[in-house]
């Protein structure tokens, strides 16, 4: 059952992202996209991260994508052309894109790591609950945790900066 | 389930604390009319204070906050660079286009978001901060690089950063979860625990994971071939953001690269000792032939800053601590060099038509000596001449190698500032000596364009831009004279 | 006093910055003449049985091991001397002329001063280092923003770039090497210190004294210059301007041989040994080139450049003759040579003002109405080419018995140089001095404001040649020792080495009789 | 006063006189420069007397001293220093170059009056006298090879006196280069006398050297080849002669102080000077003595055919010097000093009554042009005739017994040195019929159209001064001859020297009569006793026998001489078509000039061309720009990679990712 | 499943993102694929901290989650200001800044 999720939920990330990559207009990447992280969010439910799949769904596909549909929608989607300024690089992106995976892979798969071949470690009941989450968080994580909302202000304040009226004059 | 505050020792954390504060003050202050005006002196005493806090922790090494950071020399020093740095900034963008553009309060607050991204990331000990702390640090910038929207080069560097420096976060990140995986720990000491501990000393996964973070930091710090974002983005952002850019940026990468390298994956020294080595050889050239010939006075800069970089990163590679303490000095010279030259190339842009462009200088020496001599001192000093603190920073640098037994690199270093000297001198000959050729006819950006700058041609007089470029300048030469003060 | 010695001419050229125009360029000299009186009552008081003296020794960089420490012996005394003679000279010769911006210019030339004086008095290496690359940037403002540039050449920026980066590959390598020298000594036990004498106690393996050898030799080879390594020499001299010109030529140069005697023979001697017959090589490449290019020449600058060359090949090959009379010899040709070549240049402006041409071709019938510059110019020219009598004769004479008992061959070679200085000297003096006066060129005495500067310096090579045993006898004890730590080292290399080239070992030994 | 101390003076007249005129060349009057000059040096010569007499006033074997006034360079082993050696072979030097000085200095008081450069002329004549007098008082090798060189310089200065003249400065080149390659020659030789014995001091080398050497060592050879060196340069041997015809083109009491009387017979100073280690190199000394024989053959054969009248002359010298030099070489050492010391009467009154002769002609020296002068001037004429008889050695005159003299010693030594009487009669031969040629070309017949006019007027021809070498016109500003510049023994201090030289030309043979008086043998003898040659004395039935033969030889020359150009004027033309390619191989001087170009004078200048125009640039400058294309080359790349494009930045990042990423996999196994 | 499976899958998805930074000229595109190559990161630290049994990789996840959120509120602002500065809205024709 649990590899039969897995095929299936990796399938899904995979095709979401190769539609992200393949997809001409970005409006259909952007939906990909969506397939993609949903996939992962059940990936994540059968890795015991509760918390993660969950914040996974509400955050990105939620809150993020809005974002991304709002802002397409904005610019307008134009299909891009086919056409490569860029000598070469049609030809040593997908090179290099394999090389990258053919040397991550030996890595792991190489790895004298014993536990890479097993299902993890044995979990209690409760591991990466919300619970758990949330007092790791504040307790251990409490600084990198303040300081990702102060990134998000920051952020924020970014997002107006640039994309404020003000700009056209 | 009992939840446990963890404990927080506020004296250490103060600068820190300082930082966001301000931040949030100078933030607010941007909302209220009256206030508009006291943004930049809220800035410098934001950052004055964190100074202060800073040194008042000197020599009192401690861990924070669960052993998220720990304060130290090497975290002060650094810290204090890119407070130095930041206030150079904040001085250089008074009447600066790009403030207005968007609005001193979000200005100033992001200059000080990313001074506190660079402190967390000198203090930096988890992966998690070290990973949040480097997205502070960039994020800001990559909004501050973008903030003269009229320009276009200035959006097209802010999308070029953004979208290299975030596929460069993106694979230290997975360097990190290699890590992770290896070592169990998102702690530094946890890491190199693991590593030495698990029986993973050597293993391809740890190792990849090595390459990947050292990819990440590379790429924060300018080291080719990982380099490329940086002479474009240093040409079209504007010019204080980044002249404290090249320096703060560099500085705290630098940090956390020693911190990581040197704390967590010491256990690992004689795998990526060749390959460091290999890559600061690779930017010293790079950055040094890349230099020549060209025209924009921040491009050069630019790719100077690889060089530089490639030097630096020799102190890393010896992984001692005379490396160290040739790191730390050198960056502290490398900054003061370096804003000595960013405040006469901020004075020049609003004082002439030409930009950045080397004929902005030309003939400076019979007419601005006051910006002359600051530029023509960091030019020499970044060249490593003698009686510079330039000079001084090589040695501890080359000393560290040869002791290191890395001879060959000092001798990398050696040619490369050979090199270097062919395009820093021209700069020197461009405001000194007789031109050799005919200035460019038009200026880079024409008077009527609707790019252009309102220029001040008393710009070259303002003592907001003067002092900090004489003082930079006399502070690089009184570390060539006195370095150990 | 050794303090004020190094440093007056900075302070006073600091001092200048302030005071107005006119008086900028009097006021260098006087800080020049100050330095001139200092270096000569350092001269009384110097002691030539004593060593070093005169010391001061300040930590520094204590955590290099670096230290500030100057000292007088009998290799720099007089080049001191010297140093501070040319640089009143070359001064006045510029304050007597109008200047652009005289403040830069005259900061620039005290700058100069109080650099080549910090390397000629440095102990410790890396001080020495420090100066000997520091000496560059002065001169590299003085020929690039006061020099001229060369119709159809490159302009005087680009020379002068060309002159820094080319000698600062050298100065760069050999901050390498001597941080090298300095930490592998440590390393054999013992603590990090830069203090030449203390190096020169532990020398360091063969292995690493071979590439440290080249280091330093490349810096000195290129800076003065030697053949091959001179190709930034001939646009600098063409561009440079030449009151400068005249300092630079006079004494810059000798810096690199004084490098060899102070730096390389103490601290290497297993190396200098083994490339002694390279270095030689070299030197008369130097030679037999500098001449040979001297000779067919036009531009009048660069006949006294390449001569220069040919006499650097000289003392080059005096030092290497690697015995006490060949550096001996040297040491005398250095200053000899210092003092021949500043007043050549000097000359070379006066010609040039009179002419508006530096080409040999466009000059000559000068002697017409200037019998007092013909007279000076040919006291210098005798002297140039070694003429028996002066003082450079007793240097080359040194030179060449010291190479003569070492490596008899290179003694027969180099000596041709000789013959063919008598050519290029001569040809110098004949073809602007005598000859058809072309049209248009005038024929004027010289003014008594050059006269000032010319005659000190001619009385000094006629004193010099009455007596040069003025500067043999105080430079003999120095010269021994730095020659003693070589030739100590050499006794077993040359028990190793039996199978040396049958030439050399052709003539017996006459106390084998 | 001890004799070194009247050797001191001896220096120190000529010295101050050239300092005090050189200084005060604009203070000074003209005539009173030449009074300094020809004071200082009479003083000299005085002096030189008081050292003769405090000389002759001690035991003969004693007569030697040396004394040195400061350390000049004496480190590391060397002990150079500025001394001086008094002995009777210096103090005859001494006096033979003062004495003849003072009178030169004498002539050229009339003859230089209307120069422009009179003070720089006596300023150099007397730094010459100074720098000879050094030359032969030095104490050591280093100060002999500092006089040298003085006397080199001196004489480079004043052959291009006239430095407005092209050929002038470059006979002045010419000599001062070969010169130093003299110079070279001694030096080397200092050098491996110093390598061998320690010590450059006359005294102790002379005495060190026979303890050292063994007979003919090649050491002791090589020393003394090359300090043969040294001298046939200065002293115009071959090969090293052709700057001496050339050193013509300087003023005529030049030519006859430098160029005749004194420098050029440095060289048999030096041979006889160093005899102690020429005595140790028999073979050396017999290269020398053939050298001398080849050298006396050439010249005589090459003065049988020139027409210009100096340089005629000149190579009468290199040929009387020849004679010397065989002298000293072979052992004849006092009979080589003795026409050493005849040879400056004679070859200085025949050089000073050309100096008229050419004057009277406005500068033309072509014997071809030149006649009848014996009408126009009278006492030139008597003093010439003087001289050309003591140089043709008709008997009784100086000339006569000095030569002779060195030939009788030839044949008393016997064995393989006969070649030397036989070839050197044959040499008296020529000698005797070139000098009876210019005699009788310039002295009988009908006067030239100068001489009538001098005859006519009494005063001598005009023409624009002209250079006699290229006939290019002169202007008269410093530096070439004064428009006046024609003095014809018309002055009081001329006539006097040339009157007082006839007189030693004619009679200075008496002091040196086979079996009468040997004055000059004995006072020389101390020096040479050293030499085992010194023993051999011709007896004087055989002195007798040669001056006979010497005296036939002499009249047959001027016979043949006489027929040749006065009975039948035309055969000397017949001769030279008859013999046409032994008259062009004479003419060119044997094609030594043009062989030294050839061989040394082209390779060097082409090298320096090559230098200069291809290698300088291809290499020395591609070198550097070599370097920067490299530099400059890599720059373009890296900013061709630089593209702009922001995706191809992120290319290479991943490519720079994957190339560490397989390093990391490469180590890690 | 094995945490091999994971980790691999991660490294293709990584590569993928990877690839479509090299290949997609759309700066909206670009940032979608940035957005690929962290949640791989996210994936792997996921799987790794199941691997390890302790759930600092998941607290890992949760911060590069929130970082990812900034970079694409930066980056969704800059393609704005680009729109609005009437530049055309790929990165290939933004090369004024080169060489």
């Amino acid at each position: 059952m649990e590899a039969v999720m897995f095929f299936l939920a990796a399938l899904g990330a995979l095709g979401g992202a190769i539609g992200v990559v393949a997809m001409r207009s970005p409006f259909y990447g952007v939906l990909a996209l969506i397939i993609h992280l949903f996939s992962l969010a059940v990936l994540f439910l059968l890795l015991s991260s509760a918390f993660v799949a969950a914040a996974q769904v509400v955050v990105y596909a939620g809150a993020v994508m809005v974002l991304y549909v709002f802002v397409v929608a904005y610019v307008g989607g134009d299909t891009e052309s086919a056409w490569e300024p860029i000598p070469g690089q049609r030809f040593l992106a997908p090179l290099m894109g394999a090389a990258l995976f053919v040397e991550l892979s030996i890595a792991v798969l190489s790895s004298s790591l014993m536990a890479l071949g097993t299902h993890g470690a044995d979990t209690k009941p409760g591991f990466g609950d919300p619970a758990g989450i949330g007092k790791l968080l504040l307790e251990r994580f409490l600084l990198p945790f303040e300081a990702s909302s102060i990134l998000l202000l920051l952020a924020a304040v970014g997002a107006i900066v640039l994309a404020q009226r003000k700009a056209e004059q | 389930m009992n939840f446990n505050a963890p404990h927080i020792d506020y004296a250490a954390l103060s600068p820190v604390l300082a930082l966001t504060v301000g931040l949030c003050v100078v933030l607010l202050s941007g909302v209220f009319k009256p206030l508009k005006r006291a943004i930049p002196g809220l800035t410098l005493l934001t950052l004055a204070t964190t100074a202060g806090l800073l040194i008042w922790r000197w020599d009192n090494p401690q861990d924070l906050v669960s052993g998220a950071l720990r304060i130290d020399d090497l975290a002060i020093s650094i810290s204090l660079i890119a407070i130095l740095t930041a206030g150079f900034a904040v001085l250089l963008s008074i009447r600066e286009p790009a403030t207005e553009e968007a609005g001193p309060g979000e200005y100033h607050a992001l200059l000080l978001g990313s001074v506190l991204g660079m402190v967390l990331l000198a203090q930096a000990q988890n992966l998690v901060t070290f990973f949040v702390g480097l997205e502070t640090l960039s994020i800001p910038l990559y909004i501050l690089c973008a903030t003269n929207l009229r320009r276009e080069k200035s959006l097209e560097s802010g999308l070029k950063y953004l979208i290299v420096g975030s596929l460069g976060s993106a694979t230290l990140l997975y360097g990190m979860a290699f890590l992770y995986g290896g070592s169990g720990s998102t702690d530094f000491g946890g890491i190199a625990h693991g590593i030495a501990q698990k029986g993973v000393l050597g293993d391809p996964l740890v190792l990849v994971g090595i390459a990947m973070t050292a990819v990440g930091l590379a790429f924060k710090t300018s080291i080719a071939p990982f380099h490329q974002w940086t002479p474009d983005v240093y040409e079209g952002a504007p010019s204080p953001i980044t002249g404290f850019m090249a320096v703060a940026t560099k500085a705290a990468a630098f940090a956390v690269f020693i911190r990581f390298f040197d704390v967590a994956l010491a256990p690992q020294v004689d795998d990526w000792q060749p390959a460091l080595a290999v890559l600061a050889a690779i930017s010293i050239v790079v950055g040094n032939v890349g230099a020549l010939g060209q025209d924009s006075l921040k491009r050069l800069l630019g790719y100077s800053g690889v060089a530089q970089a490639g030097y630096i990163l020799g102190g890393l590679v010896v992984a001692s601590e005379a490396g160290v303490n040739a790191i730390v000095f050198y960056l502290a010279a490398y900054a003061f060099m370096n804003l000595a030259a960013f405040a006469v190339v901020v004075a020049r842009e609003r004082e002439t038509a030409f930009g950045d462009h080397i004929d902005a200088v030309r003939g400076l020496g019979a007419e601005r000596p006051q910006l002359a001599w600051p530029l023509t001192i960091s030019m020499l000093g970044l060249a490593g001449l003698p009686a510079t603190a330039g000079f001084i920073g090589k040695l501890y640098l080359i000393e560290a190698l040869v002791e290191g037994d890395y001879t060959w690199l000092a001798v990398f270093i050696a040619v490369g500032t050979m090199i270097s000297l062919a395009y820093y001198l021209r700069v020197v000959a461009a405001m000194w000596m007789r031109p050799g050729g005919e200035p460019a006819a038009t200026p880079a950006i024409a008077g009527a364009s609707p790019e252009a700058d309102p220029i001040d041609p008393e710009a070259g007089r303002r003592l907001y831009l003067v002092g900090p470029a004489l003082l930079a300048a006399a502070a690089t030469i009184f570390f060539g004279v006195i370095p150990q003060p | 006093m050794i303090n004020s010695l190094l440093w007056t001419p900075l302070v006073f050229g600091l001092i200048g910055l302030v005071l107005p125009h006119r008086y900028a360029g009097w006021w260098a000299t006087l800080g020049t003449a100050v330095t001139l009186g200092l270096a000569i009552s350092m001269v009384i008081g110097f002691n030539s049985g004593a060593g070093l003296q005169d010391t001061v020794d300040v930590n520094w960089i204590p955590g290099l091991g670096v230290d500030y420490s100057l000292g007088v012996d009998g290799l720099n005394v007089f080049l001191i001397l010297l140093t501070t003679v040319l640089w009143v000279a070359g001064t006045a010769f510029a304050a007597f002329r109008e200047q652009e911006r005289p403040h830069l210019f005259f900061l620039m030339m005290l700058l100069g001063e109080t650099a080549t004086l910090g390397s000629f008095l440095a102990q410790d290496l890396l001080l020495f280092v420090l100066f000997f690359d520091l000496m560059l940037v002065p001169f590299y403002f003085l020929f690039g923003a006061w020099g001229s540039d060369r119709e159809g050449g490159p302009s005087a920026s680009a020379a002068t770039l060309k002159m820094i980066v080319y000698t600062l590959i050298g100065s760069l390598l050999m901050l390498v090497a001597a941080i090298a020298t300095a930490i592998i000594s440590a390393q054999d036990g013992g603590h990090l210190t830069f203090s030449i004498a203390e190096l020169a106690k532990h020398p360091l393996s063969e292995g690493s004294q071979r590439w440290i050898f080249w280091f330093f030799a490349a810096a000195f080879l290129v800076k003065m210059p030697s053949f091959l390594l001179h190709g930034w020499m001939p646009d600098a001299y063409r561009a440079a301007p030449l009151p400068a010109l005249a300092v630079f030529s006079g004494v810059l140069a000798k810096v690199g041989a004084y490098g060899f005697l102070r730096v390389v023979l103490p601290l290497f001697p297993a190396a200098t040994v083994e490339f002694q017959e390279v270095i030689l090589v070299i030197a008369l490449a130097s030679i037999l080139y500098g001449s040979v290019m001297a000779f067919t020449q036009t531009n009048v600058r660069l006949i006294a450049g390449y001569s220069s060359v040919a006499q650097l090949g000289f003392i080059t090959a005096g030092i290497f003759a690697l015995s006490a009379d060949g550096s001996d010899g040297a040491v005398l040709q250095m200053v000899n040579h210092g003092l021949v070549v500043a007043p050549l240049f000097v000359i070379v402006a006066i010609l040039a003002e009179r002419s508006g041409t530096e080409d040999l071709r466009e000059m000559g019938g000068m002697a017409m109405k200037a019998p007092v510059l013909a007279a000076l110019f040919l006291i210098v020219t005798l002297a140039t080419l070694a003429m028996p009598g002066s003082a450079n004769f007793v240097g080359e004479f040194y030179i060449l018995n010291g190479l003569f008992d070492s490596k008899i061959v290179f003694a027969f070679v180099a000596i041709s140089g000789v013959a063919m200085s008598a050519y290029y000297a001569l040809r110098l003096y004949q073809r602007t001095m005598h000859n058809r006066k072309p049209a248009g060129l005038e024929s004027r005495e010289i003014n008594l404001r050059d006269g000032i500067v010319l005659v000190p310096l001619v009385l000094c090579i006629i004193g010099l040649a009455l007596y040069p045993q003025l500067i043999l006898k105080r430079t003999d004890g120095a010269v021994q020792q730095s020659v003693a730590s070589v030739t100590s080292s050499k006794k077993p290399v040359a028990l190793t080495h039996q199978a040396q080239p049958a030439i050399l070992r052709v003539i017996p030994q006459a106390s084998s009789q | 006063m001890s004799a070194t101390s009247w050797a001191w003076l001896v220096l120190l007249f000529p010295l101050l006189g050239s300092i005090a005129i050189a200084l005060g060349f604009k203070a000074l009057p003209a005539k009173a420069a030449g009074a300094i000059g020809t004071a200082a040096i009479g003083l000299a010569f005085l002096c030189g007397v008081g050292a003769l007499i405090h000389l002759l006033g001690e035991a003969p074997d004693a007569r030697h001293h040396a004394s040195s006034l400061w350390d000049y360079a004496s480190v590391a082993g060397l002990d150079i220093k500025l001394g001086i050696f008094v002995d009777p072979l210096s103090v005859f030097m001494v006096l033979i170059v003062t004495g003849v000085s003072t009178l030169i200095h004498l002539y050229s008081f009339g003859y230089m009056q209307s120069d422009e450069g009179y003070h720089r002329f006596f300023s150099y004549l007397n730094f010459f006298v100074f720098s000879m007098l050094l030359l032969v008082l030095a104490g050591n090798f280093v100060l002999l090879i500092v006089g040298w060189a003085f006397v080199g310089f001196a004489s480079y200065a004043l052959i291009s006196f006239w430095y407005r003249r092209q050929t002038a400065t470059k006979a002045g080149m010419k000599a001062f280069v070969i010169n130093v390659v003299g110079d070279i020659g001694l030096v080397l030789a200092a050098f491996l006398i110093f390598r061998e014995l320690g010590t450059f001091e006359y005294s102790e080398v002379f005495a060190k050297a026979p303890q050292v050497f063994h007979t003919n060592e090649w050491t002791v050879t090589a020393i003394c080849l090359l300090l043969l060196v040294g001298a046939f340069a200065k002293s115009a041997q071959l090969p090293f002669h052709t700057w001496l015809p050339d050193a013509m083109e300087g003023p005529t009491p030049v030519s006859s102080l430098i160029h005749a009387a004194t420098m050029v017979t440095a060289g048999v100073y030096l041979i006889a000077r160093t005899h102690s280690l020429f005595v140790l190199a028999p073979t050396a000394a017999d290269i020398a003595a053939f050298v001398g024989l080849a050298t006396l053959l050439v010249a005589a054969s090459i003065a049988l055919v020139m027409t210009d009248l100096k340089r005629a002359i000149a190579y009468s010298t290199m040929s009387q010097i020849g004679y010397m030099v065989v002298g000293v070489s072979i052992g004849a050492y006092s009979a080589g000093m003795f026409h050493l010391m005849t040879h400056a009467f004679f070859k200085a009154l025949l050089f000073m009554a050309a100096g008229s002769i050419i004057a009277a002609m406005a500068n033309e020296q072509n014997i071809d042009k030149m006649s009848g002068f014996g009408k126009a001037m009278r006492f030139t004429s008597v003093t010439m005739l003087c001289g050309g008889l003591a140089l043709a050695a008709f008997p009784g005159t100086s000339g006569f017994f000095s030569k002779d003299e060195i030939l009788a010693y030839a044949s008393a030594r016997g064995g393989m040195y006969l070649i030397f009487t036989v070839l050197g009669y044959f040499g008296a031969l020529l000698t005797a019929i070139y000098t009876f040629r210019l005699i009788f070309r310039v002295l009988p017949g009908k006067p030239c159209p100068e001489a009538q006019e001098l005859i006519d007027t009494g005063h001598v021809h005009h023409a624009h001064p002209f250079n006699p070498a290229t006939g290019e016109e002169e202007d008269t500003a410093v530096g070439f001859p004064g428009a006046e510049h024609h003095i014809a023994e018309s002055s009081l201090p001329m006539r006097i020297a040339m009157g007082v030289l006839a007189f030693g030309a004619l009679f200075a043979g008496l002091v040196q009569v086979p079996g009468v008086d040997d004055m000059v043998t004995k006072f020389l003898d101390p020096v040479f006793a050293d030499s085992p040659l010194a023993a051999i004395h011709p007896s004087v039935a055989a002195s007798w026998f040669g001056l006979a033969i010497g005296a036939a030889i002499s009249l047959a020359g001027i016979g043949i001489a006489y027929f040749l150009y006065v009975a039948r004027p035309e055969t000397p033309a017949a001769l030279q078509k008859r013999f046409s390619a032994l008259h062009t191989c004479l003419y060119n001087k044997w094609y030594f000039d043009e062989a030294i170009d050839f061989l040394v004078v082209r390779p060097a200048l082409a090298i320096g061309r090559f230098a200069n125009r291809t290698f300088e640039r291809l290499v020395v400058d591609g070198l550097v720009t070599g370097t920067e294309d490299v530099f400059g080359g890599g720059g373009r790349l890296v900013q061709l990679v630089q593209s702009g494009f922001v995706r191809s930045y992120a290319l290479l990042l991943i490519v720079g990712f994957a190339g560490l990423a397989l390093y990391f996999l490469l180590s890690s196994s | 499943m094995n945490v091999e499976w994971y980790i691999v899958l991660s490294s293709l998805l990584f590569a993928v993102g990877a690839m479509g930074i090299l290949l997609r000229r759309s700066p909206v595109v670009i940032l979608l694929c940035l957005e690929l190559m962290l949640n791989a990161g996210n994936l792997a630290l996921v799987a790794f901290s199941k691997m390890v049994g302790n759930q600092q990789g998941q607290i890992f996840a949760i911060v590069v989650m929130v970082v990812a959120a900034c970079e694409v509120v930066v980056g969704l602002g800059l393609i704005v200001a680009i729109f609005r500065r009437k530049l055309p809205l790929d990165v290939d024709e933004l090369r004024e800044l080169r060489g």
